[in-house]
């Protein structure tokens, strides 16, 4: 099934014509049905691309993503949308590449711009550990067949000429490294347009649902969501809730390694094109890019002191950003902060995703994205394959959650999550 | 920023206090017990919306350490308490 | 204009670091004799010493730096029987960097998140200064002391020098 | 006479016309007044236009005051270039000067308007719609170019932030009627009192109305208070001031630009307040009607503001149109600025309207029941207005006029108040949001709470300080509230009109300026089911702009509910997120900046290495160390070359100080050593020390080092440079909250000392000739043991301990001797040609021993087995940090990767660090990697660690690493390259 409506510059050419009378809603508003096959919970980024493959690839229709408040509500709406694949481990590279070959056809796919902008992201490393980090990533990327590259601290200057002058640095600018293929994507547009896709395929998305029981039938299998909005019957639940999965987890009496931490964001002022590629800089905890809007779309590091679930920030971290941020560009020094928010960010233990079956029988787990936006084709794709055949996803196998039993990790950041 | 009731101390700012992570009992409590029991105490701290009992060290103050009930959601502190 | 504020290394001085457990800490300093003299967050004058509880388990305790040994002997007589008593001599681990001026305060409050205002002059606490951990003392109206750990200090008096804008730029060397 | 100031009128106003000032606006030289804003003075200037806006680059002016003036946005040149500032909001001064943004080639013929011939193709998220074939990347340049406003500042500003921290009692925001008052009831009860306004100057409202307070102008009542207020010690009155922030903690962030005292760009306020009272006043908002963005309509507050503050006539015939009372404020301004009256559209029925003073002597004709169906330009400014009745639409007027006041009604300034989470309701009889439910210690008073009236407000102002005084124990003392002359003022009476037009058709009706946003965007967005306001907002950028919707959203509420057919109330508001008003980054950052951006640490010798040719690397916990010393004509590679030979041939010293220390006291001081240590500590004689690995509870290496005992219950426990502080916390947390029973003290003592480590074969020989009471010898000082003496008059503790595997003395002396000691050192030794090393040729030299480096070998997946470091876990012990994870994790991974040596077949080839080693088909199979590299003069040949898969079954076997595309061949060998004895650091 396609979407009923074709988008174009042709369809918005008659659109005009027409006043634009004729649009049709980009994905219904349905009463939920009293059961579905699959019934997933969170209507991110990850629950709408695992309908979406659920429909697509699986041939699994009946299907409900059912969202607590609106689509995109969670982090999906409220990340700074930076897509790339340079990662340490074997694992984590093949995944999160196949996520960004997924982006790369993405718009065409869903037909929906999702404004994916492979500018580039340049690591701007200021310290010899940052570079013996990026070089052993760089070098095992390679291996892999997965581009990735070190630069030189002139050719780091050649891609951003508004870096400080060498003489003004505290830290100076030991090299770089790049990822040609990332970039930044619309994150509003990847759920709006994996939601019209599914919804396309008959997939319903119940909104304003927040689900708060699960239950179960006499074998101990899953049968039904409590919601807000009433019984919701099904034969298999998915977990996708952003940040909000150990709760969800506490349903069923299911224990993880979950934590959530608090990483805030924030947009300066809309100013004329001033950066050209997302840069990072790990030793000052600080990335950026210059979205097609016209403002400056800016992260740090996660405050990792405090479990948080709310959706501000504190002002320290913020103080701490700018200050990164204005030694890699002490021009911005007179730019101004738009706005500020923030997000809960949930890691696993090891730092790395849980895409996993559970003991209980029809439910499955999709949690730990704290780095989950560039992860939503790939963890969508991988999702609906666990779900629909019971059985992960090769390029999911390393994400079982009975891997933290063994101790056996796949650590990304380097270090295990604080457990202070 | 918060200001946040040091038994000892009062009120000071948090940019002053460390966080340490959920409060659980003592770890000599968990060393006989099962793999899986330890693993728990290991790696399984509570994470949910509501108020946790938490670890909190007056680090660049006083230097003692203290339970706070916290809101994980809204940030409000409900007690801090001193069991030495 | 700038602050009116002179900001300025101080002489090294005898310092010792005293921990304890808690009713430990509190048992010997009956012993020696010395509880009559610490008074929470506030410095105490007795004889050479300048005697300052930072915290039920800490105390500092400054003198002038030719009084090291004697105080070190002392001490040792005094304090080392109970061995739950930790005296540690950090002489070198802190030195102090003065503000002084009728804008000592407003400085200040550039870099600790203190209520100044409530802080009489014979105040003493730990705190965070730009971050840090240093301990913040009144000395006097108008007359701050800030002791930080040795190897920040170029740091923390650089950096107090760019809030006081005696027009020294953030400009690295 | 010349356009010059052509609209000034000849007197009144609060410039001061003895101050002419020279500015530059698009290059054009231009005059005006001390006490102007760069808008009224462009007015006065007869300029209309001073910006394109974003989306369809239509011509915009003035249209509102302060920070709801969105449209008048300009870029600030020369030295204080700054993009996006309002000019209602930039006072002006001499030599100002301020360009036109998003226009080219300039502001009044601007080629991105003719995008406003395709703009029916560009309805709200058009975009997502389209370009996506072939590929965004061709679309998307184009798109860039065209969006953002200003330009970023090419240059640094030179000037400084500054951020600084307050305390007080009651913090009152907003200096109108109601916060005066509040603030004037605080200071005269004796609390500490913060004052705070965005303007630049006192008095709020009272600043541009004519106001009088017992007979006199309100601003005088004004001045009085505001010097009342300065000449008392405990409280600060801050203008030109923002708060805005409102933080957890009841913190708010206010940030001062350009403090007149100092001289500094600005300073950021972090101030925790007892309570906090809001008076921020209300804004006033437009009614959507087609053209409503055109030069010449303007909300009445800003009409007055220009007549009355800076004596300016914005237009020569104006029309009225409003839906409440307050617009008529405005109609004695026109006449006292000779301004004609073209009429009053009012959307009222004329019993709603509240006939007072103000139009019952006018002979003017008010249209009620009526609305601006649309305005008509000449092109740059308004021309006439089409007006139509709410019963007969199709009744349509044409009147003539070049000024359009408008009043939309009055929107709360509840922004900080719901920041701190304080929750709002709709209400009614003012037709917006107010606040409702204060979480954190918040109080709110005047316009802000949706008093509307100036007594009610005066009135408010004193009663809410009072209540906010007694929630603290302060008795108040309330002030006498001035007598009001003859009130001017109007009932508000609102009657909800949101927009003139329904949206069926794309006119150009804009809800929100500063996205361009149309009420056809919304309807169209509603269609296509973006029905939440959340994604309404998202989806058309209503509210997304520079001003974050101070005067769209509660329109677009209100035009929203009309068409979903519900109340305002249930569409909601979207979240209210901070700066009130945008804030330069520079202030937020405050003195963060530059050299002092991070803190960073120095050893005593610093100077020293500086002066002799050192190359500073961060060594970790922000310590700064000597890389390697560069002597003239030396390359890096040279100099470390040099500075190995030195050690492994003769004499060389380096600076260890920044090395952790801990001194560890206490009855259970072994016990704690014995915990965090995988070995065994038992049967240390004082004065010898261990080498230990310490894990984290999850079994991986953590850190490592050396551990003296000083005393029956004293150890000295030391650990990495930039592991210190973490292994500070851990044994803190450990001790007070994981092992509460154990009965030890710990004292950070890192900075207290000073090390200068001598090595080299000749290192005892050499010591020996120093003027010390030490005993040298091997039978009085042995490897792993420590001695305490003198050294040249300073007191020393010596450590025999080795990083470099040769013979090595480290001589700790109190920081204060550090330099001293050193230099002593450097001068005994020239005759022994001693030579300083820095970090570089330590890590050549711990590769050739194999010795573990944290930052190499160390990624967080190690556990000591891994590094063959086997002996050193002590599996008799029952207990230590990290044992029970590490047995469970072996139990489940018998294969493991192992530290290994390897050397690369051809002697000469350096690998990268951090290259994988890989086997099977395509080098997919992962096997370790090669953690270090090095050029080993003692060896004569490349070297290398690494760990690999099982390695210590595999030494001989030839492997692949993989760097860059080549695959170079390795053999694995053990991982000790030089002296595999360990004779010579035993010498
Ligand atoms: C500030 C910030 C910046 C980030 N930057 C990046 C980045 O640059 N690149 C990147 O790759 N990642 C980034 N991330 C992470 C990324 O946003 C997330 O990993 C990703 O969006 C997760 O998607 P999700 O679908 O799992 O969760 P979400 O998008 O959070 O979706 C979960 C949904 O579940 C709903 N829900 C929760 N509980 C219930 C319930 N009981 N019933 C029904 N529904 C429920 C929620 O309302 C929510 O809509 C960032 C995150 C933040 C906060
Ligand atoms: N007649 C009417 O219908 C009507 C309608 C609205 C307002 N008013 C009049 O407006 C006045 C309201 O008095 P008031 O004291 O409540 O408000 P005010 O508008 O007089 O003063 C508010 C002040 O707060 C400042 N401010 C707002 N937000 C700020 C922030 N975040 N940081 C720093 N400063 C900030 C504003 O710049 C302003 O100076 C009364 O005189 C009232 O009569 C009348
Ligand atoms: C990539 C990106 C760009 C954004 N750009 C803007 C912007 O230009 N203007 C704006 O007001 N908000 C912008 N936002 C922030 C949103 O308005 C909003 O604050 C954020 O999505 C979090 O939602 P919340 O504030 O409603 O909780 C942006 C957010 C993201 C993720
Ligand atoms: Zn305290």
């Amino acid at each position: 099934m396609k979407p009923q409506q074709r988008y174009s510059i042709f369809s918005l050419i008659g659109g005009a014509i027409g006043n634009h009378q004729d649009w049709k809603q980009a994905w219904r508003n349905p009463e939920p049905k009293t059961h579905y096959d699959v019934l997933i919970v969170g209507g991110g980024g990850h629950g709408l691309a695992s309908a979406y493959y659920l429909a697509k690839n699986h041939g699994v229709r009946n299907v409900a993503v059912v969202e607590k408040n609106w689509i995109g509500a969670g982090n999906s709406g409220r990340n700074t949308a930076v897509v790339r694949s340079n990662y340490l481990r074997d694992a984590s590279i093949r995944f999160f590449d196949k996520s960004l070959q997924l982006y790369e056809g993405l718009s065409q796919e869903l037909n929906y711009n999702i404004m994916l902008s492979q500018r580039s992201e340049v690591d701007v490393l200021l310290t010899t550990t940052s570079m013996r980090n990026m070089r052993r990533r760089s070098l095992n990327m390679n291996r892999l067949g997965v581009e990735f590259q070190m630069l030189s601290a002139a050719q780091v200057r050649q891609r951003i000429p508004i870096l400080a002058p060498m003489e003004q640095c505290r830290l100076p600018i030991l090299g770089g490294s790049v990822q040609e293929r990332a970039g930044i994507a619309r994150h509003d547009a990847i759920v709006w347009g994996y939601a019209r896709a599914a919804d396309a395929y008959g997939v319903d998305i119940i909104q304003n649902a927040e689900v708060t029981a699960i239950r179960r039938g006499d074998d101990g299998s899953v049968s039904a969501v409590e919601t807000s909005r009433g019984l919701i019957g099904a034969n298999k639940i998915a977990i996708a809730t952003g940040n909000e999965n150990a709760a969800m987890a506490s349903l069923v009496d299911l224990r993880l390694p979950l934590r959530c931490f608090n990483l805030q964001a924030f947009v300066s002022e809309p100013i004329k094109p001033i950066l050209d590629v997302v840069v990072n800089c790990p030793d000052l905890g600080v990335y950026l890019s210059h979205s097609d809007k016209g403002e400056l779309v800016i992260g740090g590091a996660t405050d990792a002191q405090q479990i948080s679930f709310r959706k501000g920030g504190k002002v320290y971290m913020l103080e701490e950003t700018v200050a990164g941020l204005l030694e890699l560009f002490p021009v911005f020094r007179r730019l101004k902060l738009l706005r500020q928010w923030g997000g809960a960010l949930e890691f696993a233990q090891d730092g790395s995703p849980i895409v996993s079956a559970t003991p209980i029988k029809g439910l499955y787990i999709s949690a730990g994205w704290w780095g989950g936006f560039k992860a939503i084709p790939a963890g969508g794709l991988t999702f609906a394959h666990l779900i629909a055949n019971n059985d992960p996803h090769p390029l999911a196998s390393a994400y079982g959650m009975n891997r933290f039993s063994k101790l056996d990790y796949l650590l990304e950041g380097g270090t295990t999550v604080p457990t202070d | 920023m918060l200001l946040i009731p040091c038994p000892w101390c009062g009120n000071r700012a948090e940019s002053e206090f460390r966080c340490a992570g959920q409060a659980k009992p003592p770890r000599r409590e968990f060393v006989e017990k099962s793999d899986e029991a330890w693993l728990e105490y290991l790696y399984l701290s509570e994470n949910r919306r509501g108020v946790l009992e938490e670890n909190w060290c007056h680090e660049k103050g006083c230097g003692e350490w203290f339970k706070l009930r916290r809101h994980t959601a809204t940030h409000e502190i409900v007690d801090a308490e001193n069991d030495s | 204009m700038t602050y009116e504020v002179s900001i300025n290394r101080c002489h090294q001085q005898a310092i010792f670091d005293i921990r304890g457990i808690r009713p430990d800490l509190d048992s010997s300093l009956i012993e020696s004799g010395m509880t009559a003299r610490v008074e929470k967050g506030k410095i105490v004058l007795s004889d050479e010493l300048e005697i300052l509880q930072l915290g039920p388990r800490r105390i500092l305790v400054k003198t002038a730096l030719e009084n090291e040994q004697q105080v070190e002997q002392d001490f040792r007589a005094a304090l080392i029987d109970t061995r739950r008593l930790s005296v540690v001599n950090v002489s070198d681990l802190y030195l102090g960097v003065q503000l002084t001026g009728p804008d000592a305060l407003e400085v200040l409050a550039h870099a600790v998140p203190l209520d100044l205002y409530e802080f009489p002059p014979g105040s003493g606490t730990s705190s965070a200064v730009f971050s840090l951990t240093a301990i913040v003392i009144c000395e006097a109206m108008n007359r701050y002391v800030l002791l930080v750990e040795r190897s920040y200090l170029d740091y923390v008096q650089k950096r107090l020098r760019v809030c006081a804008l005696t027009g020294e730029t953030a400009k690295w060397q | 006479m010349s356009k010059f100031n052509s609209r000034r009128l000849p007197s009144g106003g609060h410039i001061d016309r003895n101050h002419p000032l020279k500015f530059l606006f698009n290059g054009k030289e231009l005059s005006g007044y001390r006490e102007d804003t760069l808008a009224s003075a462009l007015m006065a200037n007869g300029i209309d236009i001073l910006s394109r806006s974003f989306k369809y680059h239509r011509p915009r002016g003035i249209q509102n005051r302060g920070y709801a003036d969105v449209t008048s946005m300009v870029q600030l040149c020369g030295k204080n270039e700054s993009p996006n500032v309002l000019a209602s909001i930039q006072p002006l001064y001499e030599g100002l000067s301020a360009r036109s943004v998003n226009c080219w080639p300039s502001v009044n013929f601007d080629i991105g308007a003719s995008l406003s011939a395709f703009s029916s193709v560009l309805p709200s998220g058009f975009y997502y719609k389209t370009f996506m074939w072939p590929s965004w990347h061709l679309f998307e340049p184009v798109i860039r170019r065209a969006a953002g406003f200003g330009r970023a500042p090419a240059k640094k500003p030179e000037e400084l932030y500054l951020s600084r921290f307050d305390h007080c009692d009651i913090l009152v925001v907003g200096s109108g009627p109601a916060g005066l008052m509040a603030a004037l009831c605080a200071a005269r009860s004796g609390a500490r009192t913060i004052l705070v306004d965005e303007m630049t100057g006192p008095g709020g409202s009272l600043r541009y109305t004519d106001a009088k307070f017992d007979d006199r102008p309100a601003l005088n009542w004004v001045r009085q208070v505001v010097s009342e207020l300065e000449d008392s010690a405990h409280v600060k009155c801050l203008w030109n001031a923002t708060a805005w922030g409102y933080q957890e903690g009841n913190m708010v962030c206010v940030t001062e630009r350009e403090p007149q005292h100092l001289d500094i760009l600005g300073r950021n306020w972090k101030i925790w307040a007892k309570r906090v009272i809001l008076a921020t006043g209300a804004i006033e908002r437009p009614i959507v009607f087609e053209n409503n963005d055109v030069p010449g309509v303007m909300m009445c507050s800003a009409v007055m503001e220009a007549i009355n503050s800076h004596a300016v006539a914005p237009g020569k015939k104006a029309l009225v149109f409003t839906n409440n009372g307050s617009a008529y404020q405005v109609l004695p301004y026109l006449d006292n600025a000779g301004i004609e009256l073209a009429g009053i559209i009012d959307t009222r029925t004329t019993e709603q309207i509240h006939r007072s003073e103000l139009i019952r002597d006018r002979s003017v004709e008010v249209l009620t029941q009526s609305f601006v169906r649309k305005v008509v330009a000449n092109g740059k400014r308004v021309q006439s207005a089409i007006v139509c009745s709410r019963d007969n639409q199709s009744f349509d007027r044409k009147i003539e006029c070049d000024l359009v006041c408008v009043s939309g009604g009055w929107n709360p300034g509840v922004h900080l108040f719901s920041q701190s989470r304080g929750s709002l309701r709709y209400e009614d009889s003012i037709a917006s949001f107010l606040p409702d439910q204060a979480i954190q210690a918040t109080h709110c008073a005047g316009a802000v709470n949706g008093t509307m009236d100036l007594a009610g407000c005066l009135a408010e102002g004193a009663q809410v300080s009072a209540k906010a005084l007694s929630a603290i124990g302060i008795q108040a003392q309330v002030p006498a509230v001035a007598k009001l002359s003859d009130s001017t003022q109007t009932k508000y009476h609102i009657e909800p009109f949101w927009s003139s037009t329904t949206g069926d058709r794309p006119q150009k009706a804009f809800v929100d300026m500063a996205g361009d946003v149309t009420v056809f965007d919304l309807r169209l967005a509603l269609r296509e089911g973006f029905g939440e306001v959340e994604h309404l907002k998202r989806y058309t950028t209503n509210g997304m702009g520079l001003d974050q919707g101070k005067t769209a959203n509660v329109n677009a509420i209100g035009i929203i509910a009309h068409h979903l057919n519900c109340h305002p109330a249930e569409v909601g508001t979207t979240t209210f997120r901070p700066p009130y008003t945008p804030v330069e980054f520079g202030a937020i950052a405050g003195s963060q900046f530059g050299e002092v951006v991070l803190p960073y640490r120095h050893t005593p010798m610093k100077n020293w290495h500086k002066s002799h040719g050192a190359v500073m690397y961060e060594a970790g916990a922000r310590w700064q160390r000597p890389g390697y010393y560069l002597k003239a004509g030396e390359s890096m590679n040279d100099a470390i070359k040099r500075e190995c030979q030195a050690v492994r041939n003769q004499l060389a010293i380096y600076d260890g100080s920044p090395l952790g220390k801990f001194q560890i006291q206490g009855t259970d001081a072994l016990r704690l050593i014995n915990l965090v240590y995988t070995n065994c500590f038992d049967g240390l004689q004082i004065g010898q020390g261990r080498y230990g690995v310490m894990l984290n509870e999850e079994g991986l290496v953590f850190d490592d080092g050396v551990s003296f005992r000083l005393d029956d219950d004293q150890y000295l426990l030391s650990c990495s440079t930039g592991g210190a502080p973490a292994v500070e916390r851990k044994l803190d947390k450990f001790i007070n909250v994981e092992c509460p029973e154990l009965d030890v003290l710990i004292t950070p003592v890192t900075s207290q000392w000073a090390n200068a480590t001598v090595c080299g074969p000749l290192a005892r020989q050499f010591l020996q000739t120093a003027d010390s009471d030490i005993d040298w010898s091997l039978d009085a000082l042995p490897f792993m043991h420590m001695q305490q003496g003198n050294l040249a008059g300073i007191p020393v503790r010596v450590f025999r301990v080795s990083f470099t595997g040769e013979l090595s003395f480290e001589i700790n002396v109190p920081s204060r001797y550090g330099l001293e000691l050193w230099e002593y050192l450097m001068e005994i030794g020239q005759p022994w040609n001693i030579c300083p090393i820095g970090s570089e040729a330590n890590h050549v030299l711990r590769v050739e021993k194999g010795f573990l480096s944290l930052a190499h070998e160390v990624d967080g997946t190690v556990d000591p087995i891994d590094l063959g470091l086997g002996w050193i876990v002590n599996r008799k012990k029952s207990d230590f940090i990290g044992k029970r994870a590490m047995e469970i994790r072996r139990q489940n991974q018998p294969e493991r990767h192992e530290l290994v040596g390897l050397l690369p077949q051809d002697p000469k080839t350096l690998i990268q660090e951090g290259a994988p080693i890989a086997s099977g088909r395509g080098h997919t199979q992962s096997e370790g990697f090669v953690s270090a590299c090095v050029w080993s003069g003692s060896c004569d040949r490349t070297i290398a660690l690494g760990l690999l898969s099982n390695g210590r079954a595999r030494f001989g076997e030839t492997v692949l690493a993989w760097d860059c595309g080549k695959s170079i061949p390795v053999v694995v060998s053990k991982p000790v390259f030089y002296d595999a004895q360990g004779e010579r650091l035993r010498m």
